[in-house]
């Protein structure tokens, strides 16, 4: 395992880079921020959308959301992968189309996290803010958002998590990720797969484990600023 | 659109592709059971373990977990069970266990949550009442911790029917795989993922369904004002 | 101030409200009280439309709260509303609770608010607590805050749905005080409560619901000493009764 | 016409797989993109005279990445099979791979008539998987995700036999530790042709590609590059047993 | 019946109950008041061990409940305990809440079970809501249920945790007069409540607490016509005050 890493470490974190295209753990890092960054806007709109009065908006995103769910991720990529360059009437790369697929994909999933979020805000809050004579959009942006994301932080770095490990299908496409790189190796160096997924693993491990302890360091710290009982 | 033995193939592959859904759905949640028995017990060796479990399967992918279930596990084997491992299906077993444990982790996690949300006086009444711990956790606890967190679960089963897929990469002939095969054999891509797709969705919307009339059956009504 | 004509609403087939008739003057504290379900709440809520009515009008300060055009926030700006739970927003400390209306609503500049929130705080007795979080203030605590923030628009009328009712005994005391300090100040009141003490001392009329409708309207010694209607007698009988 | 937008454009765009050695591959030490197939391409570029440019294709998009016109021109595994051939258009065969069969050297099978029935493993999805279910039809066939996969399955007795091309099984052979030796069974199982893809709506495109082979096979220049990747300077030592020419239907 | 001996409990480094001695008689109905936080929950709590104590004994009917070989289960079927919050279990019709612990605690046939439970409803007032899930009644009928639930293993003592101070006044009545009939047909009661209504009129002794003490133990009409400390005059002063 070792000496795998040792030959094939910088592989793992840049891939090609910087003589061909950057790869590896660098880009999959890239490929969850860009994801998150673009998914979490949308995921919002969606839940808003889920929680709105007019019955027909909820209705339609919806069954958006239960659509997106409903499909593989794989499927997903590989749809996105077709039909982006007949939308747009340009060709795109593999990167963009991962990033497209991956953002459809957890904002459906996440926008279900904040939607319960934004369900299980008493409706007290609401009517006090309204009766405030505060309108709904700033309600939305002062009372209920800040405490329903608030509350499911946990969830949402689940989500988030699960993003950083779905940014492993894009070798289909190949998107010269972290887990394509592992592959490359692998057909490199042939008789040891348990070794490189080994690797792999850890590898997935830390970089999703500090993630969710960075989180729950701040909700901590959060609760204690406003000296709330902690979850 | 595709020729009937393309349909029939990939039609062979969703029954695999439910078969493991099944089957790792139900060892899934009877371990989630024994994680969060475990969990609470409050002994901090018990508390490490399972967590460590939790935090093992939610932070690595699913791929390697499979993997490493069929590659690495069965070398601890005993010879002679080991080879008749490999005469009965071998793949599709491992398999299942591989995806059943990823999937118990989140599992336990939601109804561990569902567990949190219900009042601690529920368990207080039910103590004050003279009946056993085993007996208010069977009766009182989990079945509300059930009811409330039937939402995540519905959730869970959905992501449980589509992550089967990754068993294709030790060789179970599921739906993906055969969708890749027909693929390869014809090089008639659209169609085929088309078709995929398709039947991915039906069982997507299969299990939606079925979660959501278990969700109107048992829907909890904790009652208005009172907490 | 306020005037009802003829206020119906319905819930599905549920008639709440019927034929509401009632004037509330300015400077006015008005105490209504009724059983559970007879329609308090829902009365008050209408005020500001957190309720919208099937029938009938409601005037507040002259202007026909559901004519055409009405801006609703303007209208909800300039009546505070006090809930039973207190409702204060967990994530904003007490001062920022209290600049919440200022500062969206009227836009006033952060300086301004923040001096107008402190004197709040310091009328209701709350000055130290301005940089705590509601989850650390007892509910007494909480109430008063509460209605500071109610009263940060300066609006002529408050409303109060049973302030008190979520409090132990011992902290009822300190909201009430706050209360009846504003109805010496000559602030107009409407206040769903069942503390009878509040309503002798302060309370100008007693509105009696019952199912949905008044039933008797009248000042306090004359309701609590005489009631004329027998449910009312009833009532009053059953909250003393313990 | 396909011809004319390439000289337009001045570049070729070809598919390739970017994993698989040594057809196409990362160079570990450069990590830049070489290989046999790699080669093919720019030998046709330079024929062509324009420049070559090359986009990694993974395996169930190299199909629908050609007929969607984002690229010219496959060098990307391409067997020939008759269903293959409607869908898209085959050039001559520019690489013959006989697929064999690894076994472990303690088992005993020499013949592939002795493999059939036993387990036999394969690369999901590769044309080894699907013939060898043809020919040796009493086995169950395994397709696991690669090679490496398929060689791991084979140690751990989880299969009796692994279908791969020759090559494969040569670097397999070559790397496998001397605690658990293993064999390649002589005799071919079958030969699998392999062409460059192209659309099939291109005749005049097939056609150049077809002259700019057979030229390359007259003037040796493709005996030199198999010498390149797989003669005896490479660790793989194979014989040219073929030479570019139609694929027989 | 009940026997408090030197009853000392901390929290860390808070001392909650300090040298509680008490003697709740057979048949005897005993009313415990007293400022929030006194520890009067707490105290109520320690006699079927929902809280344990550090220091001092507790008999109950002869026995001491921390003796060596209790049956905890036992112990807590034979004193029944109604709670603030209800706690009924939501998930369950009325009629299971009867009728779970005579099932699961005592193993009782299920058709005898619901015949007891049949007449336990009857006698809190509930008979035609034996179908019904705790979410669709009022606070009032929760606890009347609640209560039947307590009563359903025939415990010979029974405890109150400010059983009506969740409710709204007019159904603390309806609470209160099934508390009382029980307490007329010999039950041995002891109750945290402010219902000084109900103190008069049943309980055979008040007695007061603050700050973990046992200030004042007294029958009714002497504790609230002349109670002596100065804390508990203090604190009657509060509660009548509004
Ligand atoms: N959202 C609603 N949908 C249907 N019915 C409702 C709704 N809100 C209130 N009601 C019904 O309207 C009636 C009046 O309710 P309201 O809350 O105004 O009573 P209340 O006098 O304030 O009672 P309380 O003293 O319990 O607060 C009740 O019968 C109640 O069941
Ligand atoms: N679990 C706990 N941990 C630490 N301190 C506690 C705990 N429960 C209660 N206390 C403290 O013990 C003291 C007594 O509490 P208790 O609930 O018995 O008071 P009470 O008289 O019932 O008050 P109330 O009228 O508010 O119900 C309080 O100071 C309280 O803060
Ligand atoms: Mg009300
Ligand atoms: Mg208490």
């Amino acid at each position: 395992m070792l000496d795998i890493l040792q030959q094939y470490w910088l592989m793992l974190l840049v891939g090609q880079y910087p003589n061909g295209p950057l790869g590896g753990l660098a880009m999959t890092l890239i490929l969850a921020v860009c994801g998150l960054s673009l998914s979490f806007p949308l995921a919002i709109l969606l839940a808003v959308a889920r929680t709105s009065p007019y019955r027909w908006v909820a209705r339609i995103s919806g069954y958006t959301v239960n659509m997106i769910r409903g499909m593989p991720l794989l499927m997903l990529i590989f749809w996105a992968y077709f039909v982006l360059p007949k939308v747009t009437g340009h060709s795109i790369s593999g990167f963009w189309t991962l990033v497209c697929a991956l953002v459809v994909y957890e904002s459906a999933y996440l926008s279900e996290v904040i939607r319960a979020g934004i369900e299980a805000i008493p409706k007290g809050q609401i009517e006090a803010s309204r009766s405030l004579g505060v309108g709904y959009w700033t309600t939305l942006r002062k009372v209920i958002l800040p405490q329903a994301l608030f509350n499911v932080l946990p969830g949402m770095t689940s989500q988030f998590v699960s993003t950083i490990k779905e940014t492993s299908l894009g070798y289909v496409i190949s998107v010269n990720e972290l887990t394509f790189a592992a592959n490359q190796i692998n057909n490199m160096v042939l008789t040891q797969p348990l070794q490189v997924f080994g690797i792999l693993a850890i590898m997935y491990f830390i970089v999703c484990f500090s993630l969710s302890r960075a989180v729950g360091w701040l909700d901590r710290k959060i609760r204690r600023v406003r000296q709330m009982s902690p979850a | 659109m595709l020729e009937s033995v393309y349909l029939w193939q990939l039609l062979n592959g969703m029954a695999t592709t439910l078969t493991l859904f099944s089957v790792a759905w139900v060892m899934a949640f009877s371990l989630a059971m024994v994680l969060v028995v475990v969990r609470t017990l409050n002994l901090r060796i018990c508390r490490w373990i399972v967590d460590a479990f939790v935090e093992y399967h939610r932070n690595v992918p699913l791929m390697v977990q499979v993997l490493f279930w069929y590659f690495g596990m069965p070398e601890l084997l005993p010879e002679g069970f080991r080879s008749w491992l490999y005469a009965h299906n071998a793949e599709l077993s491992l398999a299942a266990i591989a995806l059943a444990l990823g999937s118990s982790a989140y599992i336990a996690e939601d109804i561990r949550s569902g567990l949190r949300a219900i009042p601690g006086t529920q368990f207080e009444a039910a103590r004050a009442l003279g009946s056993s711990y085993l007996q208010t956790m069977r009766y009182v606890i989990v079945p509300q911790a059930l009811r409330i967190s039937t939402g995540p679960l519905i959730s869970r089963a959905l992501l449980l029917f589509k992550n089967t897929s990754v068993a294709m990469a030790i060789g179970v002939v599921e739906l993906t795989y055969q969708a890749r095969e027909i693929e390869n054999e014809t090089y008639r891509t659209f169609e085929t993922f088309g078709a995929a797709t398709v039947l991915y969705l039906c069982g997507s919307f299969l299990i939606m369904l079925i979660g959501m009339r278990i969700q109107a059956r048992f829907a909890l009504n904790r009652g208005a004002g009172h907490a | 101030m306020i005037k009802f004509d003829k206020v119906n609403k319905w819930y599905g087939d549920h008639h709440v409200l019927t034929d509401i008739d009632l004037h509330v003057r300015k400077g006015e504290v008005m105490v209504v009280c009724g059983p559970s379900g007879s329609g308090k709440s829902t009365m008050i809520r209408t005020i500001n439309r957190l309720e919208e009515i099937q029938k009938g009008t409601i005037l507040v300060d002259g202007q026909d709260i559901h004519a055409k055009g009405v801006n609703l926030n303007h209208l909800r700006g300039g009546i505070g509303f006090v809930f039973q739970q207190f409702n204060l927003f967990p994530h904003m400390s007490v001062l920022q609770n209290i600049m919440y209306s200022p500062v969206h609503v009227r836009k006033q500049g952060k300086q301004e608010t923040r001096d107008l929130a402190m004197s709040l705080l310091e009328r209701v007795g709350l000055a130290h607590k301005a940089e705590a979080y509601p989850g650390s203030l007892s509910g007494g605590q909480q109430q008063r805050v509460a209605i500071a923030r109610a009263l940060a628009l300066k609006p002529p009328v408050m409303l109060f749905d049973e302030p008190t009712s979520a409090l132990d005994p011992e902290m009822v005391g300190e909201v009430l005080q706050v209360m009846k300090a504003l109805a010496r100040d000559g602030m107009t009141m409407v206040c769903v409560t069942h503390e009878m003490g509040f309503a002798r001392e302060v309370a100008d009329r007693v509105v009696f619901m019952d199912a949905g409708q008044i039933i008797e309207v009248a000042a306090p010694d004359e309701f609590f000493g005489n009631p004329r209607h027998p449910r009312a007698q009833k009532f009053l009988a059953d909250v003393r009764a313990h | 016409d396909q011809l004319a937008d390439i000289a337009a454009r001045g570049t070729l765009v070809c598919g390739t797989l970017g994993t698989s050695q040594p057809f196409s591959f990362q160079d570990a030490a450069t990590r830049t993109l070489v290989g046999y197939d790699v080669d093919v391409c720019k030998l046709v570029a330079d024929k062509l005279g324009v420049g070559v440019e090359y986009k990694l294709l993974s395996v169930a998009a190299r199909v629908p990445e050609l007929n969607e016109s984002r690229v010219d021109i496959l060098a990307a595994n391409l067997g020939h099979s008759p269903a293959r051939a409607e869908q898209i258009a085959f050039s001559h065969a520019y690489y013959v791979s006989p697929q064999k069969l690894l076994v472990r050297e303690d088992s005993g099978l020499e013949t592939v008539e002795q493999v059939n029935g036993r387990r036999v493993g394969a690369t999901k999805g590769s044309s080894s998987e699907r013939e060898v279910k043809r020919i040796l039809d009493k086995s169950s066939v395994i397709g696991y995700a690669d090679s490496s996969a398929t060689y791991l399955a084979l140690q751990q007795k989880k299969i009796d036999a692994q279908v791969a091309s020759e090559l494969v099984l040569v670097r397999l052979l070559l790397q496998s530790p001397p605690t658990a030796p293993v064999a390649i069974v002589r005799e071919p199982v079958f030969m699998e042709y392999w062409g460059l893809g192209m659309r099939k709506d291109e005749p005049a495109f097939v056609a150049r590609v077809n002259e700019i082979l057979d030229e390359a096979e007259q003037d040796g220049t493709a005996a030199a590059l198999f010498e390149k990747w797989f003669g005896a300077e490479t660790p793989y030592k194979l014989e040219r047993s073929f030479k570019i020419a139609p694929i027989a239907e």
